[in-house]
């Protein structure tokens, strides 16, 4: 399973291609086409131990609005975008809008009070798609590109996490 | 001694004098306002009733409310923690009617000495040195602004019945003077229901240190020694530690009369702590009294060995201080950083939400004090302070390099938390020289950051790693239904066992 | 001082070693059995590495896997923690000739003092007095049996290698030695690939009190004080206390003299336990040397303040004790209750599992030692001790009270603990008068229990009442795919806001 | 929402009914059939919190491998057998086996290796229905009565937590 990291901190964005490859005695991790020894497990919710050639990473991952993800360890932090693998054909370098099939998720725990789209509807980078309700606050969860709305994974009223699927756009 | 109490307080205040009372074998009674039913003080408490509605004003500034739970649960005594009700003297006068102990001073002593004002007048009298500026509150701007122009600015205004930087103005010269009288009489009266404010000197680049004093029924009263609270970020204190290390075993007994000299001067009985302003000559001024347990009592604690909130309850069932704790000698080094939920990228604006992950960090010399759990919600209706984080080591250094250990495995994911300005402070040259003053922390966060440096290698990798890894869980998740925190991580056992054996 | 620092073990110890590390700023290697690559010292470490399966002598034991870590990583020292290979005197062979320090004692001191015989040797030789009895390993069982009759029942068979109570077998009578014999040699063999036992005569009652000592390179040992150990099920120590309530100074003073004799006497450096038994009129004897560090080191860290990992680390330096450790004197009173992942109620049957639920206690005086965190799998191959809970106070009795009040706070769901061993044992008026000795707890354990009292009113309507919403959730949860606790949270979250308003 | 509860603790085994009554404002706990001032919330997983009467309770609900919860406060411990509300015509007091429709829990987290029966199959008391794995042990589920198999819960192949339905025997 192949994925485009778009991983920006202080000093500016970097792309990374991360490859999970089936194999016959379990994964291998491939990083920007070369095989590395990495052992990734999440042990507990948003935190991820990752022993890469032997140092230990502990991993924060958190779901913003926009989508994108938060990354932080230590006194270090990422904002990502992670490109969904199925979107791999013809997307262009450094667009300023997401390309290709993208996940969105909803950035906090909360209920979802509204669907504002169906599955099949044009949206506009930017449109709203789904309102989750969290702390007495309404957060309407945006499209992070143009496109088509290909799934709705959630229904009106069922409660979600930080971090799960909320629709797909393609 | 006292049969059960009722704590009139929430989050880890409540919670901390829960813990002293049961330690005393002294059964606990809490209050909830609706937001707070899951919090931690409801769950270790004996016995919990419910006060009404989210804001404050409506449950946990309610003393009718209060004295009604406290006389239906059979209490015998009320400790109100620090904010809230703390300081407000219509709750020890309630006490007294209903015949309950008030866990503080008297309603007399709170009144001499917790007003600003009244307390400035009680300093002079104890021959205690003040800050230059008007005792009495001042209705007439013109009348103040004369007398700024005489003192010579800067001058600072503060609110009469403040307390924690609200209601206060620094003016720099006679053309801000006019705007920021009316901000600081509008703000002190949204934050206190009282407009009145004076006028001092401005101090510049002066440490904020205070003198923790006890007072018993009996006529005695000590010291405790001090606290280093100068590190403050919009005049609120977080980072403090004792002993301060600027404090000569002179100053320390000069500062610790001059505290006692007030106590004594107010009549005043149990814990008080006395505010003072320390110049670059080491001349200290009288700054306020604060009537109550602060926030910052643990780093006196952790120098001490003494328990300050069952010292409270015992003075309050009239037990008297054994003179043995006169000769108290601090040990070691102690040092608090107040864990806040709120955003250090963005202005520090309060992040309330659900703690989705926690691991605290425990071990040699840590403590702390809190009132959160993994899976709770933090209320967004009340002060976002989460933890206090209390390290304690033979020397200074050991201390910071212990709160710095703690905060790297302090993790909590789910809400944003302030814990890398402290990670930034504690690293900070000035800081670890102690060259700090109140305004030291807000000149520092002004000052343009550092040029970013690239991570060392490795961390980026793994954060891409990390980020795509998520990317696979939730693109296999998002096939089911259903919260999937608990699903992806059983998946990832799964995963795991394979990916060990990667080569 | 060291650059990288491997820690050959797992679980609180290894953790508690990366802390001390860390807050002296060298990097930490773990190494993980495959059942630990989620365990907390291979996430809090720098770096981690594979060393094999599950079981200990596949992992572990390993010296030949440990070195070559060591060496891949450049490690320039290796801290062995307690169990293990930490008195395994190939380990610091194997580091003398990887030209790795060893934190411990010399190849030569571990063997002279280590082994339970060697070590009564050089306390005979060092004056300090022992047990009667049989200095060396005896082959043959008539022989010892001969000894055992001119001794006098009851006598105490251990094994040479042993320790914690495996292959160590009390023999009341003649009739029952060869029994004895058999089950001593067997389980040692089993225990420590060594058969050899020895024969000493057995005190009926006594204490267990030994000495924490250390000694730098430069030939300064010093005496930190005593820790009573006599609260033992099945010769394992369960809870530690600093100081002793028995030890007057004089005795305090003697048995250190005599602990430094010893350590003199063995040329000994870094830190070591002298073992003593106590009996009835306070004569010591010397009982073993261990040549590491202790589980229960932290009550003699919370009683002096000093970091003993963090010294042991200096003394491998090279670096001196300063004589000011010399005059060190005790604060307070520290408590540790051992809690591990075992059934009370079932004869203590170790219980691994998951945890699903977890809330630690903190506060005032509460230290928490301890390798697990919520969600982690508590895995079934190695000691099932959870955390040390530590607690400090002013007086014994209140330390017991906050330790009572941190078990209290104290949950963990999914596994059985042994919290209830210390909650009955802390409220026991022998162990409040402190008139225990090695076998104090098996008594109480196997007198049969004071007859049952209904629970307080309330309790039991609570249980029935959570008992059925637990299956009203479950019920409502059945209906849905995935696993549930989340969902079910939420769902108790909207019932709570309705149960709230309920009249 | 009715359950007879069967309390055994050290002082012997009690019998309480307890109802969750939906009514306008909200539910309302009816206990041996006094309507009572209870709060009741799942503040952790397995950890229930209580308001009884103002008195703060905090309870530890545990299932058990033979369907039995474990309830734990502070120093009281009980065993406790829930009966399903839909089971409530005809059952004998105090009977030896367990009455009406048994809903069949996983007593720890694991894998489900192997399903025993299929829906339909009768069952015996004690015999088993499926097979968890958890810390390499296989541990049998059995039914709590003899009966029908009416409904499987889970999947071989799926990870389950404790206290997670597996099973109904009716």
């Amino acid at each position: 399973m192949k994925f485009e990291v778009h991983l920006t901190g202080t000093v500016g964005t970097k792309t990374h291609v991360v490859d999970f490859e089936e194999h016959e005695n379990g994964h291998r991790v491939t990083l920007d086409g070369k095989l590395i020894d990495a052992d990734v497990v999440q042990v507990a919710a948003n935190t991820i131990s990752i022993l890469l050639d032997g140092k230990s990473y502990e991993i924060h991952v958190t779901p913003m609005i926009d989508g994108k993800l938060k990354v932080q360890t230590g006194p270090e932090e990422f904002t990502a975008e992670v490109q969904d693998p199925r979107a791999w054909r013809g997307r262009k370098h450094g667009a300023q809008e997401a390309q290709g099939r993208q996940q969105v998720m909803s950035p906090m725990p909360g209920k979802v009070i509204r669907l504002l789209v169906n599955v099949g509807d044009e949206v506009e980078a930017g449109q709203g798609l789904v309102v989750v309700e969290a702390m007495k606050m309404q957060n309407e969860i945006r499209s992070p590109k143009k496109g088509k709305v290909e799934r709705m994974l959630v229904s009106e009223g069922q409660n979600v996490n930080a971090g799960e699927a909320l629709a797909w756009v393609e | 001694m006292f049969k059960k109490i009722l704590i009139a307080n929430r989050g880890e205040i409540a919670v901390r004098i829960e813990r002293a009372c049961h330690e005393l074998g002294i059964m606990t009674v809490a209050v909830f306002s609706d937001v707070d039913r899951n919090s931690l003080h409801v769950r270790l408490a004996n016995e919990a009733y419910p006060i009404g509605p989210a804001p404050s004003r409506e449950s946990y500034l309610r003393i009718d409310k209060i004295m009604d739970v406290a006389r239906r649960a059979g209490c015998d005594a009320i400790h109100p923690g620090y904010g809230f009700l703390a300081e407000n003297a219509e709750l020890p006068r309630a006490c007294a009617d209903a015949g309950i102990t008030f866990i503080g001073p008297s309603v007399e002593a709170m009144e001499a000495m917790g007003s600003k004002t009244a307390g400035k007048q009680l300093a002079r009298r104890a021959d205690v040195p003040t800050v230059p500026g008007t005792d009495t509150a001042l209705e007439n701007p013109e009348e103040v602004q004369a007398l700024a122009r005489s003192m010579g600015y800067p001058v600072v205004l503060k609110a009469v019945a403040g307390g924690g930087g609200k209601g206060m103005r620094v003016v720099a010269n006679d053309a801000a003077f006019t705007a920021a009288w009316r901000d600081a009489s509008s703000e002190a009266l949204n934050a206190f229901g009282d407009a009145r404010v004076f006028l001092e000197k401005y101090l510049v680049a002066p440490r904020h240190i205070e003198i923790q004093i006890f007072a018993d029924a009996h006529g005695r009263v000590v010291s405790l020694g001090e606290r280093e609270c100068s590190v403050q970020r919009r005049h609120q204190k977080v980072v403090e530690e004792a002993p301060s290390p600027v404090v000569t075993p002179d100053l320390r007994r000069k500062m610790g009369d001059a505290a006692v000299r007030l106590a004594r001067a107010g009549g005043y009985v149990n814990a008080g702590t006395v505010e003072f302003l320390v110049d670059a000559q080491l001349n200290f001024y009288f700054l306020e009294v604060n009537t109550r347990l602060q926030v910052e009592h643990p780093v006196t604690e952790q120098v001490t060995g003494l328990d300050l909130v069952k010292l409270q309850i015992a003075i309050a069932a009239g037990h008297r201080l054994p003179f043995a704790w006169e000769t108290i000698t601090p040990r070691g080094h102690a040092m608090e950083v107040r864990l806040y939920a709120e955003d250090p990228d963005n202005n520090f604006f309060p992040c309330p939400g659900k703690i989705v992950a926690r691991h605290a960090p425990t071990g040699p010399g840590i403590r702390l004090d809190e009132g959160v759990y993994e899976g709770w919600t933090v209320p967004m209706e009340y002060d976002p302070l989460l933890s206090k984080l209390i390290a304690w080591g033979n020397s200074r250094e050991e201390t910071i390099a212990r709160l710095r250990r703690a905060l790297d495995e302090y993790t909590i994911t789910g809400i944003r938390t302030n814990v890398s300005l402290f990670r930034r402070i504690l690293t900070e040259p000035e800081f670890l020289r102690s060259e700090i003053h109140t305004k030291w922390l807000d000149d520092l966060l002004a000052r343009p950051r550092p040029a970013p440096t690239s991570p060392e290698s490795g961390i980026e990798e793994a954060s891409a790693i990390a980020a795509a890894f998520w990317g696979a869980t939730q693109t296999r998740n998002s096939a089911e239904s259903g919260p999937q925190t608990t699903a992806s991580r059983w998946k990832l056992e799964g995963r795991r066992e394979q990916l060990d054996r990667t080569p």
